[in-house]
Order: C-alpha cells, then structure tokens, then sequence
C-alpha cells in the first residue's frame, strides 16, 4: 500500500479541479492507500478563507473539504503562500497551517506526490 | 521507468511542441477535465491516450480505440505504475 | 446606447471565465446597451449541446446560456475557424449563433464602443 | 477631458498589474481626467481581502489602495464575482460593494474603459 | 477607427495565428510586462511595436527602430486616440 | 535522499510562480534532499542578468535566485531551445546552469522520484 501527498494549486473558484482531487483522494483511500497530506499553494491557498459559501446548485466545496478532514487527512495550508496572497490565516477551519519545509519533509517521505491545477 | 503526463486544458492551452519534446514512447498521456475536449489535437503527444471517462461523458465526447477511458481506481493505480506525474 | 462587446477565449471550465462572461453579457442587455458576446478558440466548446457538469457535482451553467434568448440576447457570435479546430458545426451549438470568419470578427471589434475579454 | 473606468482581473500576488494599474491611473488623474470607477473583477476580487500585509521589500499594495481611495476614485468590489470566491465581503475597507449592474452603468457613461490583467 | 491591443505575456501564452487575424493594419500593439522581453517575436503582429519603456528598461531590454517606447501619459493618449481596446 | 525536480515554464513576473518555485527548491535543499530545478519556456527569462524590478515598485526576486549558489543547489538546468527562442546566451545568465537538449531534459526528468510544475 502506498502513501500519497497530494498539492492543490488552483482557486476555489476552479471546482472542477476542485472536485476531481477529492474524488481521488477517496479513491485512494478506498484501496487501502493512505494520503499523508494535502498542501494547499500557489492559487490554492484560498480554499481556506471562511467565506468559501456557495448557492446549493453549486459545488458543496465546504462539506468536501469537511469529509476528506474526516477521513483524518492532513489539510495543510502553506502560511508562506497564504501571507503572500493577502489571506487571513488566524481562523483556517479544518486546515492546519504549515511552513513549506514541513510539507516538503511528508512529500519526501511519500511515495507519489500528484498535483491537481 | 515511465512518466505520467496529465493534462486538464485543451491543448491549446500548452506549448505542446516543447512539451511533445519531453514525452517518452513508454510514457503515458492522461487526459482530465477540458483536455477532453479535443482528444483528436492529443494525438500528436501519443499514439494511445488514457481519458478520464467521467470528465468525458460530462461533456458530451466519446473515447474510441486506440484510446481507453479510465475511472479514479485507475487513475490512482497509473499513478502507482509510473515512475512520476507531471501535471502540465 | 453603446456597442459593447464580451469577448470569451477560455475552455468551459477553466475556472469560471464563461460564466463571468455570461454574467457580463447578461447585465449590459439587462440595462438596455446594445451586447454582443463573441466565442473564440476553446470557448466555443461552452456552446457544445448534451454536456451534463451535475453528473460532476458542478452546476450546469448552459441551462443559464439557453436564456440569452429568453433576454432577447441575439447578438452571439462564435469563430469559423475554432468551430473546425473543435470538430463542431454551428448545428451542434446549443442556441443559435453567427459563425464568423476572421474579417467578420475583425469588422464586429470596429463596430465597439468597448470590448471586454473575460 | 474624458471619463475612464479601469478594471483589475488579477489576484494581489500579481504585483506587475497591479502598480500597472495605479501608474495608469494616476496618470489620468494627472492629465484632467476623470476615473468614474475602478472594477475589481474575477480573481482581482481578492484585493479586498483585509488580510494583504506584505514584507517591505514588497510593493505596497495597501497604500496604492489608499491612495486611489484618498484620490476620491470609486473603488468598486464586484459582489457577484466576490462571493462565488469565498471572499468576506462584511469589511471591504476603501471598496465599496456593488453589483454587477451598477458597473455596466458607469462603464456605459464612460468614455474608455481598460482592463488590466 | 482603430483598436489598441495589449499584451503583457511573452507571445507564447497566446493563440498568436488566431488573434493575428483580428489585427488591422491601422490597429495600434503595446506591449507591457512580461510581453517586453520578446519584442522580435511580436514582429509578427504589427510592423511597428509600441512598448512601456519603464517595463522594458527593468527587464534590461532596449526598445530601438521602428518601436517605439512610451511612458504613462503616452499609454493614457493612446487609449483617447484608439476607438477601444482588448488587454489579450 | 530522493530526486525531485522543481519544473518553471512561467515568465518571471506571471504571478509569483517563479518565487514559489524557488522557495520549493530552496526548502528542498534545507531539507537535503537532492533537488534540481529546470526552467523551460519563458521561465528562462527569470535567469536573465541585470533586470531592476525594484524600479517598478517589485520586490527584487533575481537577488535571492544568486543565493540559490550559497545554498549550494548546483542542479539548475534551463532549456536549450527555450534560450534560442529568447535570444539568451548561456554567459547572459546570472547564475551557472547548464543548458540541456531535449533528450538530456526527458533523462533528467526519468531520474527523479517527483517532479513539481509551478
């Protein structure tokens, strides 16, 4: 069984990047893989704003994000990235935040590091 | 030791004779989300192309031979069988 | 009243180009200018019929695109030559559109008091 | 002397386009022009995040606000566009919240408008 | 009647064939940012090329015959003496 | 001790992308694993000598990329053909890296465990 990192560079405004990196992320999980971190950089970083509320015809983002922290996965927000990009990283919800040295310490350790732009 | 080249826009999108440049023959071509699109304008990255069947069937294009649809157990088993991803 | 025109380059999902522009598009006939909204390169695949996004878990915005009509929206263009490059017909599009060639396109820019690319 | 409208559709960390933007427009100020609104549209949303706090080696994206503000330029958070990205728009600072509609009636009265991104 | 058209990418991040089809003789190019490093590539766009100089000089490139280089004041008239504009 | 390749195809003032790749390869070093970094494309531009960004207001990035050398990342590599396609010389670079053809990147590319495009 292997372990994963996965990176999400884009936008919460990008849901269909969005969508297919949960869809794989439980797809690992679903065959015994284990994921262990999700790195929010770049463009990314704003899917930890607390804002992200979307009508109900759109893509239910929060509750994906939820489910995967359910599922015990590290979200990780990069605080290097976040800062650069203006985001308030005081109240980051089911993200923890990181320093790019710890992310890049469980991608070493990792057997495949996928990223979803 | 093969590499798994995954793209996500029409090929457009990309510089792709710099990128035909860095693909192997024994690599393989992932198509997800916009890229397809235009599996057709793929070719000329590979004689076979894997397309994420889902993102295809959303958009209303068929995957015929040469090329294979893929479901997300596949995708992560390709992700497995190569060597490494470069998401493009 | 103004000439004004959206012009949109992006693929259908690549982030929410179209439906920024379509917002745009449907503000300006809204408030009575005179709107037009010409697709080019992989734009032109937003107009592509039978494409589901629900079965994604995305919302399907063409639903929204169809009631450019109801708006009296008539002023939609789309790109001769990237219809051909996307492998579509101006009968595979979703509403009607105008298929124009390069000139055409060029001589629509002219006619502009702005154009706006989303 | 003629009426311009500018819009932004980049995001903060795009710092060339934004002191673009500022150098415009306060070259039109500087020749008699007037600016009936700046237009933050698409990702420029995010510039009104509460949150940009940049090193000081960094341009200094606040102030540039400020200033256009302080200019008595109308700054304008497109509520449509901002919402869709999770932004807080509760404390947009010197921007003001305002709909789509209210845009493309200025940009209708307007003699040019620019983009920058 | 003409339309300013500004790039601020190098030319390669643009369907350059197709906008060079949308450009007139009489059409005005400006080039800022990022598009000023490669000023030759854009030759294929307009005979003349106008370039922010200030973006071209913090690049270390120098703007010589036929461009032409031009400072704020310039970009601000050149909007007023174009009937509209497209930022690609 | 892995192999990890840091890909940069951007232009040098696209956003941040080149910064965050240089924090990735920096960090990577930190962390001493083995990292090289390629440019391609218009992110060879970011090697370019004597730009003055600060005269724009900009953050002066090509300072820290020097430092890359006292951190001892000697792996940097930029695209042969994208240097032609830029006018650049190999001497027209404020760092050394070494020039590599397309068969030399698609090697470079097969020995590494990941490969990170920013």
């Amino acid at each position: 069984m292997a372990r994963f990192v996965l990176s999400l560079h884009s936008a919460p405004s990008d849901h269909d990047t969005t969508q297919r990196l949960y869809k794989f992320a439980t797809a690992c999980l679903q065959q015994g893989h284990s994921i262990d971190a999700i790195f929010l950089y770049q463009q990314g970083v704003y899917h930890a704003s607390e804002s992200i509320n979307l009508a109900t015809d759109e893509l239910a983002i929060n509750s994906l994000w939820q489910e995967l922290h359910q599922h015990g996965i590290n979200l990780i927000l990069c605080v290097t990235a976040a800062e650069k990009r203006g985001l308030n990283i005081a109240t980051p919800n089911v993200f923890t935040v990181a320093g790019l040295a710890e992310f890049a310490m469980l991608a070493s350790e990792a057997d495949k590091w996928v990223q979803f732009k | 030791m093969s590499t798994l080249h995954i793209f996500s826009k029409p090929i457009s999108y990309y510089d792709n004779a710099r990128i035909a440049n860095l693909i192997q023959s024994d690599d393989k071509v992932l198509l997800v989300s916009d890229a397809c699109f235009s599996i057709a304008l793929y070719r000329q990255l590979a004689a076979k192309l894997l397309v994420l069947t889902e993102d295809a069937s959303a958009r209303n294009v068929i995957i015929s031979q040469p090329d294979e649809g893929l479901d997300y157990t596949d995708f992560v088993a390709l992700t497995l069988s190569t060597t490494q991803s470069i998401t493009w | 009243m103004i000439n004004v025109l959206v012009l949109s380059q992006h693929s259908p999902f690549d982030d929410l180009h179209i439906r920024d522009a379509l917002d745009m598009t449907l503000i300006f006939a809204a408030i009575e200018q005179n709107i037009s909204w010409l697709f080019t390169g992989p734009a032109v695949l937003a107009l592509k019929k039978q494409q589901k996004p629900e079965s994604l878990g995305l919302k399907n915005y063409f639903k929204s695109i169809k009631t450019l009509e109801i708006y009296d929206v008539e002023n939609i263009y789309v790109c001769e030559k990237s219809l051909i490059d996307y492998n579509l017909d101006i009968n595979d599009l979703l509403i009607d559109a105008k298929a124009l060639d390069f000139k055409a396109q060029s001589k629509l820019i002219a006619q502009q008091q702005q154009v706006i690319n989303l």
